[in-house]
């Protein structure tokens, strides 16, 4: 009845886009003397930090067969939020904080209440609030850039050192939402009951699952994560940037998909997500270090994507 | 980050980085030849990233983050966002790059080591008082044909334009604003739409020359080509002989080319001599125009062509 | 002694086909309750309509003698009722126990469980099977997901999740179409197991010598309406199929041939 | 005589479970052949393997004595084996007639369907109807999309468009589950009809009393393999019930209790 | 058996964006003299025939359950390489547009490959197709806009008048290329075998449909779509432009959902995705004549769009 481990290995969801990792990593470090370090680790760790947790509410999102398009515009207007309520209305750093979070949970609740109450299409739903957000951000914001932030706002900035490398709080906050959310994924109620959602909204609901809430929570859970992400790219940045996370949308489902998780709901993981933010970053960094020109970084990364799941797609066809 | 600075050479020749705001403007393509051929000429090794779109602060940040990481001597960037980018550049000074700011500058703008840039506000205001004078005191009936929101160059062209007219904003005469991302198509479809909404516009202020000729189709369609006024930013080939051709009236013209060589040869001289470019450098601007008008001060078409990218 | 479940004068209507047309319904305390009609006659949505699983048009629920509203099958669940549906709700890429649990997940004991909220999966793992044993169901492995069962294997864990839970009433819309000879007894057997324990069951089925073998009373459906109310003993199965297919009709309790036809091609005199 | 269809040492595994062990199968010229076994005895997985839509991992497969590879199932169909599956391969969204003349749709006359390709609805439509009228479904629209009929309605439009274009082969996967009493009659009716217009028939049931009634051989299959083959004149339904279940294996043609006590637990002396 | 007619009409799948269009015809007349004109009515299509015609490529895909972020590359490659062939290397130009449709549709065929061969996930072929086309058009173009093009390549840019109105002959072939598709997936065998691809793959092929070789089509037919869209952009603007077509792919899913038709395949109609262009161009143009400020029209565009779907939600309802 069990499996043996090294076929478990090799049959769990993750371990394509593994593969593709490493072998993404065994390329560069061919290519590159500098790709092999730990400070180049803990860059690119804090390069995906930002789109990894958009990608974590995406996750979630996709699960239940649906898909977010607001993640990026939402994450933009949070980090506006929390920075000019604390540099210009003098609000104490952390309660801005919370009130960036609160505003992004309640754009991610406002999703919810649409997709649920009147059974609207997430892409639509999503996309129609990706213009609204976007437009509210750069109202309320008169497109200034927010600046002089206090030090608690860009505290996930600093960094402590591991073994000689320095690591951000931001880096390690973003490994352990992953963490968190893997966990409550795999062995909690709340997770089966949204893997359940995703394979069928009828079934769970047959089966007694309260789809409504559940939809309406992973939205606005979702939204929540968001504003972590405003915060950590605050701390990243700096600044409270208007024009931020215009391609984050299709950026963090690029995450989500290379991650093994499928569009259609119900199959991935959190951990496939946050490998497949890791490749994208990888290829990133390790093309940069090589040296190549951007407009043929662009075409070698669209060539790597698809190998990437290509290596993914065989690696389960020998485990069927 | 505690990553192997700017110091530490490899063996082989010095690397000098160039981020530019886009992949898709011709006018970065023509700043990257130009950095191209100038590190070539100074013996070094040329680095580029870009980011997505007209904004895109974060790629940027990376780009700078893996350029330190790749052990560069100096960065050229053209910001995107000039006030979000200044902590990322901070920390690769503080990493011992030397760090200039080409095209745009940043906010503050010590932030960077040096600027090599046009003065955006004067290439607007150098075409809005040429459309004011060409208009002859006539009742005017503007369109503005902007960038997007929230990004530095096309906030300083506008307000340049406006200043040059002699207007503020809200002014009556401004009938239609609309936000084109510096394309073609979606100048087009801009003014399109603007003259349905206001058929008598007779001036069109351009954010770039791309924007220019996608309302000078539209304009066309409409049979209005001749009698419309349009002027624009840039002074890139085809925009220089889209205003020999009547397209245009007038263009601000910038010298990329210039901005790059000159940033390329900054950072070889503190690569070799430890030296430190500072301040800005004015690339220059300007006024083309096959009609003149008295008072302000333009070149014709064929200095334009002469001194022209693309 | 009222009906633990009734039901009066259910519509539903999709479009311009109209599924319940006035149904009635009667589930007595303690009995097995077999609800039979042709293809398309309105069972599977007559008893979607009691258990919450779709709102009717019109027409009035009532649990133990009081009017009830069941918004959503949850609902129903929280008053006993369990459900078999003839699509088989069951997730497709969970495994067995996720599935026998979903909406009722045991959790870890100790700080675990209430603290992390903990599943405890090998408990649940190790209770399913259990159940699947009772059914004995053949599985070769427990932690395949359930898309990957045979068409019987996947009726049978629907059929252990309904009958683990049920408390107060069972309905099972065709819980043995797919299974083997084996499994179809086992299953009968559990109907009568729980009756036994004082649960009445509602089952909807097509195979006649069960439902004589099993039902205590018969509700005959057909074209969205309950036209008879039997008793097993009171008639043979050619009767019953009769009635069912319109060949005849009920009045006063004895069956009358309506349709001379009809009633022939079928082998009635 | 050869068999028309025939196959030897079929293997098929998924990771750790083998659906198929080395399964032989035999299909004579004009026969109604059932295939009967517990749930998960590898009935389906061995059809899917016989008509293309499963690859074999080993074994061989002939049609009228030649081997065969079928690479998908339309090869199969091309050499006139047309197949009900279990999982009832019906597009959803689509409605009945499309459904019926899926992948063999129907043009209209002239250059219109020459030419412009365009599909004769009318036709299929009215063709769709005389098929579903014989197999005596109730249909109280044609217009539905099938993803909305009852189970049984969805289950007769399988069986429908597989009765209409078999030539060759007719492979049934339980295709009387979900039937009511009057239609199943009318498919078993149907499939008298297709074995005297000399077509042998494949019929996978639980059934036994349809085995029984129309079987003219019982290809009894047991976890993955075939164990015996029987003739139903020669064996009692106990006796049948107990080969597959394992409670009695057949030697020379005679069935010989294996296992006392599962043998007993069914009834059997 | 048969419904009766305002029964069928009210079921038919584009009551619902038919409905949303002509609410939002409604208010723009009311609040714009100049809206309800048949200049603007002609200017409308205009402007949206390209994302109209991508939109039917991309419908015929998405109705396989697939989905295409390359189709606006790929349009602007074709542009680029159709005008550059005529001006450039001096090909006669009818034969540089045939070159031109046969380049978009080879890299058609190429995504179509992809997800047959290896059973990709079309999100990620295409966005890795995506990236190599950007990149390709970017360096085979040298970032040059192609001017002075031969007449032949701006003809469909010419008008001709009906009642007093101008209309483009590319307005007219984006109207037929949408009834031909209606037809093709409405009124033939290939078009059922689109649909049945789309509900579930394994039923289409136990039916004996050969699902290779329809996907394959499927996304070889669409990237010669994307070609006649790139001949409509070409002598719509005059010229050929390596920028074009960059939002062009979420433009062109946004008209198809708005069109009624499901992301998850199967359900959905090639005249629904032209009535969701529609509403695109309508709300753009509506709001542009009422004077609404830029950042404001995308606020509104934002709200609309969920109106919208709300409205064919409804509708959808009653007829249930
Ligand atoms: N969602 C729906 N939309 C339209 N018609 C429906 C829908 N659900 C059921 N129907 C129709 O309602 C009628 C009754 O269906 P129902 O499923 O209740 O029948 P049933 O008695 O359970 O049949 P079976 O024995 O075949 O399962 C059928 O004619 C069916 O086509
Ligand atoms: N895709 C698959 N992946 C894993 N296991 C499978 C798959 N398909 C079938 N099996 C397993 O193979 C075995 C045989 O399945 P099969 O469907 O052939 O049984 P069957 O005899 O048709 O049963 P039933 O009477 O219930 O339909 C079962 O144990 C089943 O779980
Ligand atoms: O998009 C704005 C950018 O476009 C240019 O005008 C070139 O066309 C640059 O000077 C400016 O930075
Ligand atoms: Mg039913
Ligand atoms: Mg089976």
């Amino acid at each position: 009845m069990q499996a043996t481990l090294p076929r478990r290995i090799l049959s769990t969801p993750t371990a394509g886009p593994l593969a593709a990792l490493v072998l993404a990593c065994v390329f560069f470090a061919f290519k590159s003397d500098q790709f092999l370090t730990g400070g180049n680790f803990s860059l690119i760790i804090q390069q995906v930090m930002v789109v990894g947790t958009l990608a974590i509410g995406q996750t979630l999102i996709i699960l239940t067969a649906g898909i977010d398009l607001s993640n990026g515009a939402i994450m933009a207007f949070g980090g506006i939020v929390m920075t000019k309520l604390a540099v210009e209305n003098g609000l104490p750093p952390l309660l801005a904080i919370a009130a960036g979070l609160a505003v992004c949970a309640a754009f991610g609740l406002a999703n919810g209440l649409l997709v649920m109450k009147i059974n609207l299409p997430p892409f639509i739903v999503t996309l129609g609030m990706l213009n609204v957000v976007f437009a509210l951000t750069h109202i309320y914001s008169q497109d200034q850039t927010v600046t002089n932030l206090p030090p608690e706002m860009t505290f996930l900035g600093q960094t402590f050192r591991v073994g000689g490398t320095n690591v951000t709080y931001g880096s390690l906050l973003t490994i352990l939402l992953f963490l968190l959310f893997a966990y409550l994924l795999g062995q909690t109620a709340w997770g089966r009951h949204v893997y359940a959602l995703g394979n069928s909204p009828e079934v769970a609901r047959l089966t007694g699952i309260r789809t409504n809430r559940l939809i309406v929570g992973v939205y606005t859970v979702a939204g929540l994560v968001y504003g972590i992400a405003a915060l950590l790219l605050v701390s990243r940045t700096g600044v409270g940037d208007p024009q931020a996370g215009q391609t984050d949308n299709l950026d963090s489902i690029t995450a989500v998909v290379l991650g093994g998780t499928s569009l259609f709901g119900g199959r991935g993981t959190v951990l496939g997500t946050l490998i497949g933010a890791l490749i994208v970053g990888v290829f990133r960094n390790g093309l940069q270090l090589m040296g190549v020109p951007s407009i043929y970084q662009t075409l070698i990364t669209g060539i790597l994507v698809i190998l990437a799941v290509t290596v993914d797609q065989l690696s389960r066809r020998r485990t069927r | 980050g505690g990553n192997s600075g700017g110091g530490g050479g490899q063996a082989g020749a010095a690397k000098v980085g160039l981020i530019t705001k886009t992949e898709t403007n011709p006018f970065f393509v023509k700043m990257k030849e130009g950095a191209e051929k100038a590190a070539k000429a100074e013996g070094m090794e040329l680095m580029t990233a870009a980011g997505k779109f007209d904004g895109d602060n974060a790629t940027q940040i990376t780009a700078i983050e893996n350029m330190v990481a790749a052990g560069v001597k100096g960065i050229l960037i053209t910001p995107s966002d000039t006030k979000a980018i200044v902590p990322a550049i901070k920390k690769a000074r503080d990493a011992g790059v030397v760090v200039i700011a080409l095209d745009t500058p940043t906010e503050p703008q010590d932030a960077t080591d040096a600027l090599f840039a046009t003065d955006n506000f004067k290439a607007g205001e150098l075409i809005g008082q040429y459309a004011k004078a060409a208009m002859a005191g006539k009742p005017a009936k503007i369109a503005t044909l902007d960038l997007a929101p929230g990004i530095t160059v096309g906030k300083l062209r506008h307000d340049g334009f406006l200043k040059g007219f002699g207007i503020a904003e809200g002014d009556p005469q401004i009938v239609c604003s609309q936000d084109t991302r510096g394309d073609q198509a979606k100048g087009q479809t801009a003014m399109e739409n603007c003259l349905q909404k206001a058929p008598d516009i007779n001036v069109v202020y351009t954010i770039n020359e791309p924007a220019a000729l996608g309302a000078h189709t539209a304009l066309k369609a409409d049979g209005k080509d001749k009698s419309v006024l349009v002027v624009s930013v840039d002074g890139g080939c085809t925009g220089v002989k889209a205003v020999k051709a009547g397209q245009i009236a007038a263009t601000s013209q910038q010298y990329p080319l210039k901005m790059a060589e000159q940033g390329v040869t900054a950072v070889s001289e503190y690569a070799k001599s430890g030296k430190k470019p500072s301040g800005y450098t004015d690339t220059g601007v300007t006024l083309i125009t096959d009609k003149a008008v008295s008072g302000v001060d333009a070149k014709d078409t064929a200095f334009g062509l002469a001194n022209c990218w693309g | 002694m009222t009906p633990v479940l009734q039901a009066r004068g259910l519509v539903k209507r999709y479009g311009h086909v109209t599924a319940l047309d006035g149904a009635d319904f009667d589930l007595m305390p303690g009995e097995v309750l077999a609800v039979i009609g042709d293809n398309g006659a309105g069972k599977t949505s007559l008893i979607k309509a009691l258990t919450g699983a779709l709102q009717p048009d019109e027409g009035e629920i009532l649990l133990d003698g009081k009017p009830v509203r069941f918004r959503d099958p949850l609902e129903a669940r929280k008053h006993g009722i369990e459900t078999v549906y003839q699509d088989l709700a069951v997730a497709a890429s969970l495994d067995i126990a996720t599935n026998m649990f979903l909406g009722r997940e045991v959790r870890k004991p100790g700080p675990l469980g209430t603290l992390f909220r903990m599943l405890d999966k090998k408990r649940m793992r190790e209770e399913s099977a259990k159940h699947m044993e009772d059914l004995k169901i053949g599985l070769r492995s427990l932690t395949q997901p359930v898309e990957s069962l045979s068409g019987g294997q996947r009726q049978g864990v629907a059929v252990a999740r309904a009958v683990a839970w049920a408390s107060n009433v069972v309905v099972m819309d065709e819980p043995t179409a797919a299974l083997g000879v084996k499994e179809s007894g086992q299953v009968l057997d559990m109907i009568r197991r729980v009756r036994d324990r004082g649960t009445p069951v509602v089952l909807i089925s097509h195979n006649m010598p069960h439902v004589f073998e099993i039902a205590d009373r018969i509700h005959v459906q057909r074209l969205g309406r309950r036209v008879a109310q039997l008793k097993p003993a009171d008639h043979n199965m050619a009767e019953v199929v009769a009635i069912m297919t319109g060949a005849m009709t009920v009045t006063d309790g004895k069956a009358v041939v309506a349709d001379k036809g009809a009633a022939e091609a079928i082998g009635l005199s």
